[in-house]
């Protein structure tokens, strides 16, 4: 597998480092350790919103520092969850005394990494909520898992919450709006390929030419289970059906629909994929409000997609509309 | 024979060789049924322990540990960063200021670690993670401690037992970590936080002396 | 190869169709013949852009159709530049009175299509103006090749020409803003891998472990030649080089830098090569005044990359800032 | 013997089915030196040829390429598109409303065609396009004809000299067209549009009669 990159234990410093040199109207990046923050913050009287984890999701999370979305984010080696040393100055950075919001997708790693940052900024005096994000259907939510994943649902988690923020919302307001904003997403993404970490070298996985990963995570990792290739339309109703039946979607419905790339599906696909989805919802009479289709939440050039689905009233879909200006979401200014 | 700082660095420095040496083992182990960075992540982890010991020699075997413990906690990430941070953590405050230890502290040590690893994680044994590697371990130390056995013997029976237990995770389904999403798919593959933690013990009774003679 | 769609002989058909879907509010798609029209257009007194060429470039055209870009896309087979029964009705779709330039990319499938659209819309009455975009410093421009292609420059030249366009410029000077920024940008390119066009379901070439093609175009063509692989910012060195020394770009110069990805390859790779890309620059003094980073110019699922340069003048400049409203290119509104 | 319009008519059924035939050969022609198109092009385009001739029975020999020559330039697209327009539309003018095609007025149309590719394409011959398919062909056409030959045997002859012609690309370096880009890599391999020229010929001859009896 070739790569652009200069050695496989810097690819994270030098994206970054690139990153922050073609955005610096928009973000500051801080090394050693490694966060990026939006430019001016914190912002005075608004709650700070920290999201991170692996790397290797790219925009996620850089790519959605700035206006009305992420205050900082704190980035990962690939496909590693980052450490408490890197999200307790980039929380501490965003801190305006209101307050900050720490936007976590449920791994293990994740999850233990930002629990012991957010106590750790606690005992230094600063207001910490966490929201978890499990969109997931793939995974059964017991006992018997570490419960869904957070996926392609962040990036909506992300934008909405962010948008709280940017109005002024309290902490506990701003928290409580990410939190419906999780209870009303759901997610399932398909592989129709691995995809390759750089300091691995080869593939998180192989498929014959004939075989797909259904209800893949955003790591490599396989899927649930493996299925022949089918049809963009087979695949499309596969991935929707459970997610409409987890979150229970009924005929009037308004909801967002969120088609998104893995990294190495090109964007035509996408949008055959997009068709299908938004047929099946017209179909069930659910009215689909708003869309985005795109690379969003990827898994490095991994070739496949996920479709989310978010259940939208009139407050969600006004904080969805709201202006925002990051490097890779941007629109209202 | 008691054990001091001297054996805490060089069970230090043999864990970051193992780490090195066996990277690409825990790279695959972990792409079968994780997302391939167990290998990297404890080697990135453990060069960064080592710098730290350059830079600030401890002057007990305490005080090594909460060394390696913050390093972990800092550079190694993911799950198994915070897991080997607290462990590392419990166990160096179990120890204190002694500057020796004999085979009670040691083995109140290992429990420590079990026990911090257990209560971040909320794993048992059975889930198919580093606790399968930890118990065992543990109770192995317990017994050689209640048969008598001195430091070197209770680190020998304790990296013996993890891995074993380490063998034991093959058929297992997970229900912790990453490798809990691939349900059934994930019996038929070794855990690599358990195979670490097993080489992370070796290196223990190594560095003790044993087997292969006494550690400098 | 793999790719989430239903038949080789519809993926265009399809996934137009759920790009009108997705983009309800900014597009009209119009079917047999298949072209795409800003919604609302003709705009009164503006002049009316086309561009067109081949699928298989997402977002190129269809995703910049929208206010301050392109009036309308033309989206051929993948690969095939598209036929002036497309072309026509497009044109004649745009025509406010005020005239139509048609943006055409150097090939000879593409100027000879829009050519005889542009004999027969004359008929029909429209006065319309063609600008040739060929910026691929990789084709030498010579009596023995059909001259420089047009790549990844295209997507600069409708932005500023579609902002000249918006604040009201005629034609023939909507013409000359875009024949300046055509005078104006380079591009050139590599790719890791070939691609695969649905119909031939093989890769247009296969590249061994450690090859990489050099001045490559953007229809899964061979490059100029093959080397072996390189590091990010020796690849960079080797695209960027030849870009600067055709623009004669000199100290004190200020420029917009544009690293495009090819479809396939991770957006964190890009930015390790706009790190490198804008390090050369500043060692030669030119400054790096705006920047783009990302897939606008893609080859299908192509792995790689091509680095454009544009030299930049206060009025491109303020052109190039003007607010846009398309898909895949938004700011400002 | 002359031929009519029923000549005319199985000239571009049996050249949609060889495209068809040779739909994968000519994508992989064009993989080597172009865009992997030209076969799936040629195929669907005279699918639309043959629709059209569904739709509309043409009443001429002229009225049938011209029929063609719309289809082509609706369908095609990329370079072979207009250029096999054109070629076939200034072959439908020179005919003009002739019911009969003898020798004179089949030699005139091919090289109304093979003109009208190259004012519209400007490639000279050698520079590895159809060109070197169909001036060959124009030339062996006006040699039978001053020989005296009849309609099929001009069609015969034009039909060999194309083939020829498009087997003498093989060593050249192209100069026009996707092809020339590739500069010297562009040799050794034969051009897609010169095979499907000659291909289109051989329909022609094949449907006067030539080798293999009369046509119906
Ligand atoms: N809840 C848990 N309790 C104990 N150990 C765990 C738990 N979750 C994961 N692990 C251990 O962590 C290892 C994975 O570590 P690593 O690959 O570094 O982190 P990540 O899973 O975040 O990529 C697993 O093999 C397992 O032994
Ligand atoms: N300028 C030209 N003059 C004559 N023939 C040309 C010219 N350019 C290209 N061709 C012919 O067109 C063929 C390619 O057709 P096709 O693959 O359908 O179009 P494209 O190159 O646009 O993909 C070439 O093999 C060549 O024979
Ligand atoms: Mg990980
Ligand atoms: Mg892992
Ligand atoms: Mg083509
Ligand atoms: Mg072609």
């Amino acid at each position: 597998m070739k790569k652009l990159i200069n050695d496989p234990r810097s690819v994270v410093d030098e994206s970054v480092e690139g990153f922050g040199m073609a955005h610096a109207d928009l973000v500051d990046v801080h090394t050693d350790p490694i966060y990026i923050v939006r430019k001016g913050a914190p912002v005075a009287g608004k709650v700070g919103l920290v999201s991170g984890g692996g790397s290797g999701h790219e925009p996620l999370h850089a790519g959605f520092v700035g206006h009305g979305m992420l205050d900082a984010a704190v980035p990962g080696a690939v496909f590693t969850s980052p450490t408490p040393d890197q999200i307790i100055p980039a929380t501490a950075a965003v801190d305006s005394g209101a307050g900050v919001i720490h936007i976590v997708k449920n791994y293990t790693g994740d999850v233990l990494n930002f629990e012991t940052a957010a106590e750790m900024a606690q005992a230094e005096g600063i207001s910490v909520r966490s929201v978890l994000v499990n969109d997931d259907v793939a995974v059964e939510d017991s006992l018997y898992t570490a419960g869904r994943r957070g996926v392609g649902g962040t990036v909506l988690v992300e934008k909405i919450a962010g948008a709280a923020a940017e109005r002024g919302d309290s902490l506990e307001a701003v928290a409580g709006v990410a939190e419906g904003v999780v209870r009303n997403v759901r997610t399932m993404g398909v592989a129709l390929s691995g995809c390759t970490v750089p300091h691995a070298g080869v593939p998180s996985f192989e498929l014959a030419e004939d075989e797909i990963e259904i209800g893949i995570g955003i790591h490599g990792e396989p899927g649930r289970h493996r299925i022949a290739m089918e049809s963009a339309d087979g695949i499309t109703s596969r991935l929707l059906e459970p997610v409409l039946e987890d979150l229970g979607i009924k005929a009037g419905e308004e909801v967002l629909l969120f088609v998104n790339g893995m990294g190495g599906t090109p964007l035509s696909e996408l949008y055959i994929v997009y068709r299908r989805a938004a047929r099946i919802l017209a179909e069930r009479g659910a009215k689909v409000e708003r869309s985005l289709v795109g690379n969003y939440v990827t898994s490095l050039e991994m070739q496949g997609c996920s479709i989310s689905v978010l259940r939208l009233d009139d407050e969600l879909t006004a904080l969805w509309d709201a202006p925002v200006h990051t490097p890779a979401l941007r629109w209202g200014m | 024979m008691d054990l001091g700082v001297d054996w805490a660095v060089q069970w230090l420095t043999l864990s970051a060789r193992l780490m090195s040496e066996h990277r690409e083992e825990l790279i695959a182990l972990d792409r079968a049924i994780g997302d391939s960075d167990h290998g990297e992540n404890m080697d990135r982890g453990f060069r960064a322990v080592i710098e730290k010991l350059g830079q600030t020699p401890p002057e007990t075997p305490g005080a090594a540990l909460k060394l390696a413990a913050m390093a972990l906690m800092s550079k190694v990430g993911g799950a198994a960063g915070p897991l080997y941070g607290t462990a590392y953590l419990r166990a160096a405050t179990s120890l204190g200021e002694l500057a020796e230890i004999d085979a009670a502290a040691l083995a109140g040590a290992l429990t420590a670690a079990r026990d911090g690893i257990v209560a971040r994680g909320k794993a048992e044994l059975g889930d198919k993670t580093m606790v399968d590697a930890w118990s065992p371990a543990v109770e192995a130390a317990d017994e050689v401690l209640a048969d008598g056995g001195d430091a070197v013997a209770v680190l020998a029976a304790a990296a013996e037992a993890a891995e074993v237990g380490a063998v034991t995770t093959d058929p297992l389904i997970a229900r912790k970590g990453r490798a809990s999403y691939l349900g059934e798919r994930s019996a038929g593959h070794r855990d690599p936080g358990a195979v670490s933690s097993a080489l992370l013990l070796r290196a223990a009774a190594t560095a003790a002396g044993f087997p292969e003679g006494s550690a400098e």
